[in-house]
């Protein structure tokens, strides 16, 4: 079992009016960044799972965001993965 | 009739929708925790109003994986009546019972104010007892209420009569001023293809007594009760 | 030990001289840590104990003065209320939108500790002016904060104040009430029990966050201050709500022997206090606090400030029953130890001693400081400034629509449409009135609430600044028609070691406490936010004043707007106010000074008295009281509330200036609408009063109207224009 | 000036309580996903900003996070740059 880490990148689908992304575009127009144009806000996710293979972790990853982590009728999702060395007992723990 | 209210982790508008049926309509009413596996009886359901799981991830994403909801589904696909307000309309998105999603008001502000719905759909057991014409004025009160859903299931919704509410003027008008969070074509609330379904993002139990301000959401629960065959 | 590490956490030299005396021996890093943070002014209270003792704290209605988590209120009918109010300054200038979120957090806490169901949220906040774009940021992440935190628990936030004044721009004021009902019969208590109990800890689990924040807030604000990373916490709402949930459902089932929220000083303080307040004392094991980090040191363990936690005193054979409880609402839940009758804290951690120590030497036997006060320069030459000096505006109309658009006197509405104050379906009366007004279940009775302060004039003149605060708070919960019952406050000043900053501590304080005293209104707790200062400039001395009204029949609850046309308008207490330290002085003229009139607090008691009485006997359709802005604001606000224009007509006492009769302000003056069948009935009621009052005019049309006897109007504006001036305000000064 | 693409990640710092990431573990592990640990949930940003050399476009991005996209009080961000050749026109767009 090697641990992965998974880096999960949740934006609204390009249908979907992002009105946050809009607020910062506009937030940062107004502090002078005038060159700086598509702006979406989205979700950042990281997990560190443990699977045999990257094969199977990557299916892992896609059923969590596909039943959970993200709702397919308004958001999109990019993922990273890559294998993690495990130092256990760093960084923070859930419950 | 009885009416069971479910009690997700973080509802709080559980105990708003146990008084409108207890107090003000007189009816037997309980709450079912999120964990049973039946839904003891209830003729129609409640998921009421709130922050379940504290919003975290997306409103109402993490309940409806509760082990209650698998009555629900069950439930509604016996024709059952399920209403589900504000954050039980989340949740009733995110279980699939209902089409489309709930996202961030365009204004990215949580939102406290009275609106005035049209009702859309007279034909239901939660409508059919609305004086036709009449508006309702009914509070909401959330910051996820920018109703979305693709060109089809538009389609599909307004074909089927599946948009039951909209927010309108006082006088009935459909005004981009009138809607508190940008919802697509000021959609309220939205029903399943067979009706017996019901989520809205406005909190009929909130508007139950005059002290409050309105008493119109009686006449959603008023609907319900005739429709059981019963006067209250 | 080395002195510097005494210092660096913010001990005096006499302070440490005062813990060897107190321990016989140096204390370690652990021990020291702990009098730190249970010696900081935030725990101690150090330099306000003795000022504070000057305030009443007894009446028949009180059964719980200060002391414990939040007072007690008796409003009859087996039925009590818990209220108090506390800051969340510091944290709220540096990440606006959680230090906002944990103020409210912490006094929700503080509420259902006492076994009080919560009802009811307000806040009193204080801002720079709103077109810095930093002030705009705080503004907007407290607002936010507030509201994400409160609507997420289901608490509604009914009601609050907010300011705009260059002196809170570098040190906003956030302040936080919270008021919840029990039965009289079940306060649960905030000490430790019964040698033998076990002492759990349950919630969330500790982290490094938070360390020293009681320290933090106990020093002034400066450019480092955004380095203090740790003292910056982010809530968890949801965990509150099931810790609530799961609180009182052992409260009620009457398993809890005691209990304490963790806030400032985390466990050092929980463990302490309790332990002190019940002579008792307890035995700790770190090794068993539930961390979420790995390697968490004692000292970070002890000192941890972590949201969203509570210590419970358990006796052993309701352990089961309390854990059952916790686990079904989804909470972690850990015995750390036991509950001794030695008065010690004793304090393990692998199996090893870390630390011993009484826990009266951390509460009881902390220092109180009786410190130099001065007057301060400017307090003189502010009150003898001349109004002649300020010349008269020559077009009223356009005056009177200037000072509606101060954001200070304009609509709130951005605000309070952000907080869920409808909640629980039991408010009356949200934001927007002069008080709210909430109903109780299952009874006739209603509770009013109000938050009130002007550090404007507390600033002028402390002492009747101070009375003022107490006053317009009660008249907000009088004109409700409820009878001001007691007070819970905030008071916010700067860093009490200058004699200038302790003087104006020391009146306002002497002047609540003369205005709590004829009033019958006793204070219940409250909490001194000292150290509101920017790079050695401190805030306006700002107490604010929460208080509690009872209205024994909520069908008799009164608004302020008008509520039918035709009904007449009377106003009660003196005709013109005073320009002194009025917000169309400043908004205005840019003026700050003047010499406020002395509040009579006897015709005040006679005031809410008789307002008390007019609801009860419905003589009255409605009552708003003057504030900010006097007469004209005051009518104009009646009229928004109730949609109907009036048409005033007043008498031009001589000496007195026109915008000192449009514009003053002063002192229990409160408006009132009678319908013209009672009209009869008030005459004969407010003549059994001695009070000052006169007819104005009446409801009427959709215009407000105000002339000088029967001269050509001085006021002549349709009601629309006149709100479009004080509607959009706030929105507009954020776009 | 070539056009940047800079995707920002932006978690608590770890001494910070992650309650989301808290409550999103424990949902995964009641789904059945127990094996995954360290949830973390933050905010993605994406943003298209003109500089004419990475350099610069590096030093736009650090400022506008620190000056506006994040709290550096208790908030760390991370951000991948890329240079993009300019179709205009696709894609959503803010104001
Ligand atoms: N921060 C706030 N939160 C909630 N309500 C607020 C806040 N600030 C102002 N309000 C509401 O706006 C209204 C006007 O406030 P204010 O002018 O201070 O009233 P008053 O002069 O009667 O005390 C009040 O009803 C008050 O409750
Ligand atoms: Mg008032």
């Amino acid at each position: 079992m090697t641990a992965w880490k998974a880096e999960i990148q949740v934006t609204y689908k390009k249908s979907v009016l992002d009105p946050q992304g809009v607020a910062v575009e506009k937030a940062l127009g107004a502090l002078g960044y005038d060159h700086v144009e598509k702006v979406r806000i989205g979700k950042y996710m990281e997990l560190l799972l443990h699977a045999e293979s990257e094969e199977k972790a990557r299916s892992q990853v896609e059923e969590m965001c596909q039943r959970l982590l993200t709702n397919p009728v308004i958001e999109d999702y990019e993922y990273r993965l890559q294998p993690v060395s495990l130092e256990r007992g760093t960084g923070q723990t859930g419950s | 009739m009885k009416f069971g209210v479910i009690v997700f982790p973080g509802s709080n508008c559980d105990l708003d929708a146990f008084y409108m049926v207890k107090d003000v309509l007189n009816k037997p009413v309980e709450y079912l925790w999120h964990h049973e596996k039946t839904l003891r009886g209830s003729d129609c359901v409640i998921l009421p109003g709130g922050f379940t799981y504290g919003d975290y991830l997306r409103p109402g994403a993490i309940a409806s994986f509760s082990p209650i909801m698998t009555a629900v589904h069950a439930f509604a696909a016996r024709g059952g009546l399920v209403l589900g307000i504000c954050n039980g309309f989340q949740v009733l998105l995110e279980s699939g019972l209902l089409p489309g999603a709930l996202y961030r008001n365009i204004h990215l502000q949580f939102r406290c104010a009275w609106t005035h719905l049209s009702v859309e759909n007279p034909h239901l057991p939660f409508t059919a007892h609305i004086p036709s014409g009449q508006v309702l004025k009914i509070p909401v009160a959330h910051g996820d209420g920018n109703y979305f859903c693709d060109p089809e299931t538009l389609e599909t919704l307004k074909k089927n009569n599946q948009i039951v509410f909209r927010y309108v003027t006082p006088e009935g008008n459909l005004d981009s001023r009138a809607n508190p969070n940008g919802s697509l074509e000021a959609i309220a609330g939205i029903c399943n293809a067979r009706g017996n379904v019901l989520g809205m993002m406005p909190h009929p139990e909130r508007a139950g007594e005059s002290l409050l301000g309105s008493r119109d959401g009686q006449f959603i629960f008023q609907s319900i009760l005739k429709h059981w065959g019963e006067s209250s | 030990m080395s002195e510097q590490l005494h210092q660096k956490m913010g001990l005096s030299d006499q302070e440490y001289a005062l813990i060897l005396h107190l321990m016989g021996r140096e204390p370690n890093e652990l021990e020291l840590g702990m009098f730190s943070v249970m010696w900081s002014e935030h725990c101690s209270y150090k330099c306000s104990k003795k000022v504070l003792q000057s305030l009443p704290t007894e009446g028949d209605q009180i059964l719980l003065g200060p002391g414990e988590n939040a007072g007690i209120v008796d409003i009859g009918e087996g039925l009590a209320v818990a209220f108090k109010m506390e800051s969340h300054n510091h944290p709220s200038a540096i990440e606006p939108y959680q230090g906002a979120a944990t103020g409210v957090g912490g006094i929700v806490r503080d509420i259902f500790t006492m076994g009080a169901r919560p009802i009811a949220l307000l806040n009193s906040l204080r801002f720079g002016p709103l077109h810095y774009p930093r002030v705009q940021y705080l503004f907007e992440g407290v607002v936010a904060g507030i509201a994400g935190y409160g609507n997420c628990i289901g608490i509604p936030t009914v009601g609050g104040e907010t300011w705009f004044d260059p002196a809170y721009q570098g040190n906003p004021l956030v302040n936080v009430m919270c008021a919840g009902v029990l039965p009289a019969s079940r306060i649960a208590r905030g000490q430790a029990r019964g040698p033998g109990n076990t002492v759990i800890l349950v919630g969330a689990r500790t982290g490094r966050d938070g360390l020293h924040g009681v320290t933090f807030a106990s020093e002034g604000l400066d450019e480092t201050s955004e380095a203090q990373r740790p003292a910056v916490q982010v809530g968890d709402p949801f965990m509150e709500k099931l810790l609530l949930e799961a609180c009182l459902e052992a409260i009620e089932k009457e398993l809890v022997a005691g209990i304490q929220d963790l806030g400032g000083a985390g466990l050092t303080c929980a463990t302490s206090e309790m332990s002190s307040r019940a002579g008792s004392g307890m035995i700790i094991h770190l090794d068993r606090v539930p961390c979420r980090e790995e390697d968490m040191s004692p000292y970070e363990i002890m000192l941890s400030e972590s949201q969203e936690r509570m210590l419970l005193v358990v006796e052993n054979e309701n352990i089961k029953a309390v854990q059952d409880i916790f686990t079904r609402w989804g909470l972690e839940f850990s015995a750390i130890g036991q509950v001794t009758g030695d008065g010690l804290l004793q304090i393990y951690h692998r199996g090893e001693k870390v630390g011993e120590l009484a826990a009266d030497f951390l509460c009881e036997n902390a220092p109180v400081y009786d410190l130099p006060d001065q007057e301060p320069p400017y307090y003189q030459k502010l009150k003898s400034y001349d109004m002649q000096a300020v010349p008269q505006p020559d077009d009223l109309e356009e005056a009177f629509l200037e000072l509606l658009a101060s954001p200070n006197i304009a609509s709130k509405q951005w605000i309070y449409r952000q907080y869920d104050y409808m909640v629980r379906t039991c408010t009356a009366q949200g934001p927007g009135g002069d008080a709210a007004v909430l109903r109780i279940r299952g009874t006739a009775k209603g509770l009013a609430f109000s938050a009130d302060g002007n550090g404007r004039y507390v600033y002028l003149d402390p002492y009747k600044g101070g009375m003022i605060a107490v006053l317009e708070a009660a008249r907000n919960v009088a004109a409700a028609g409820a009878k001001p019952l007691a007070i819970t406050n905030c008071l916010n000043f700067g860093n009490p070691t200058r004699p200038q900053i302790y003087w104006q501590f020391k009146h306002a304080v002497k002047g609540m406490a003369e205005a709590c005293r004829a009033l019958g209104t006793p204070v219940t707790g409250g909490n001194v936010s000292f150290y509101n200062e920017t790079s050695g400039e401190a805030i306006f001395p700002t107490p604010v004043v929460g208080m509690l009204g009872l209205l024994e029949n909520l069908s008799c609850q009164v608004q302020k707007g008008w509520r039918r046309a035709s009904d007449r308008v009377y106003l009660l207490g003196d005709l013109a106010g005073s320009l002194a330290g009025s917000e169309y002085l400043y908004a205005l003229h840019g003026v700050l000074a003047g010499d406020m009139p002395l509040p009579d607090l006897e015709r005040a008691a006679f005031l809410h008295q008789f307002l008390g009485e007019a609801a009860a006997s419905k003589v009255i359709t409605s009552a708003h009281d003057l504030s900010d802005g006097g007469l004209l604001t005051a009518l104009a606000e009646a009229s928004f509330a109730g949609g109907f224009g009036v048409e005033i007509s007043l008498p031009h006492p001589e000496n007195v200036r026109l915008d000192e009769l449009l514009f003053g302000e002063g002192q229990s003056r409160v408006l009132v609408g009678v319908s013209l069948e009672k009209e009869r009935d008030f005459l004969t009621l407010i003549r059994s009063y001695q009070l000052p009052w006169q007819l104005l005019g009446e409801v009427k049309g959709e215009k407000l109207t105000v002339r000088i006897q029967e001269e050509e109007p001085l006021i002549d504006l349709s009601l629309e224009r006149v709100k479009a001036a004080w509607e959009e305000v706030i929105s507009c000064c954020l776009d």
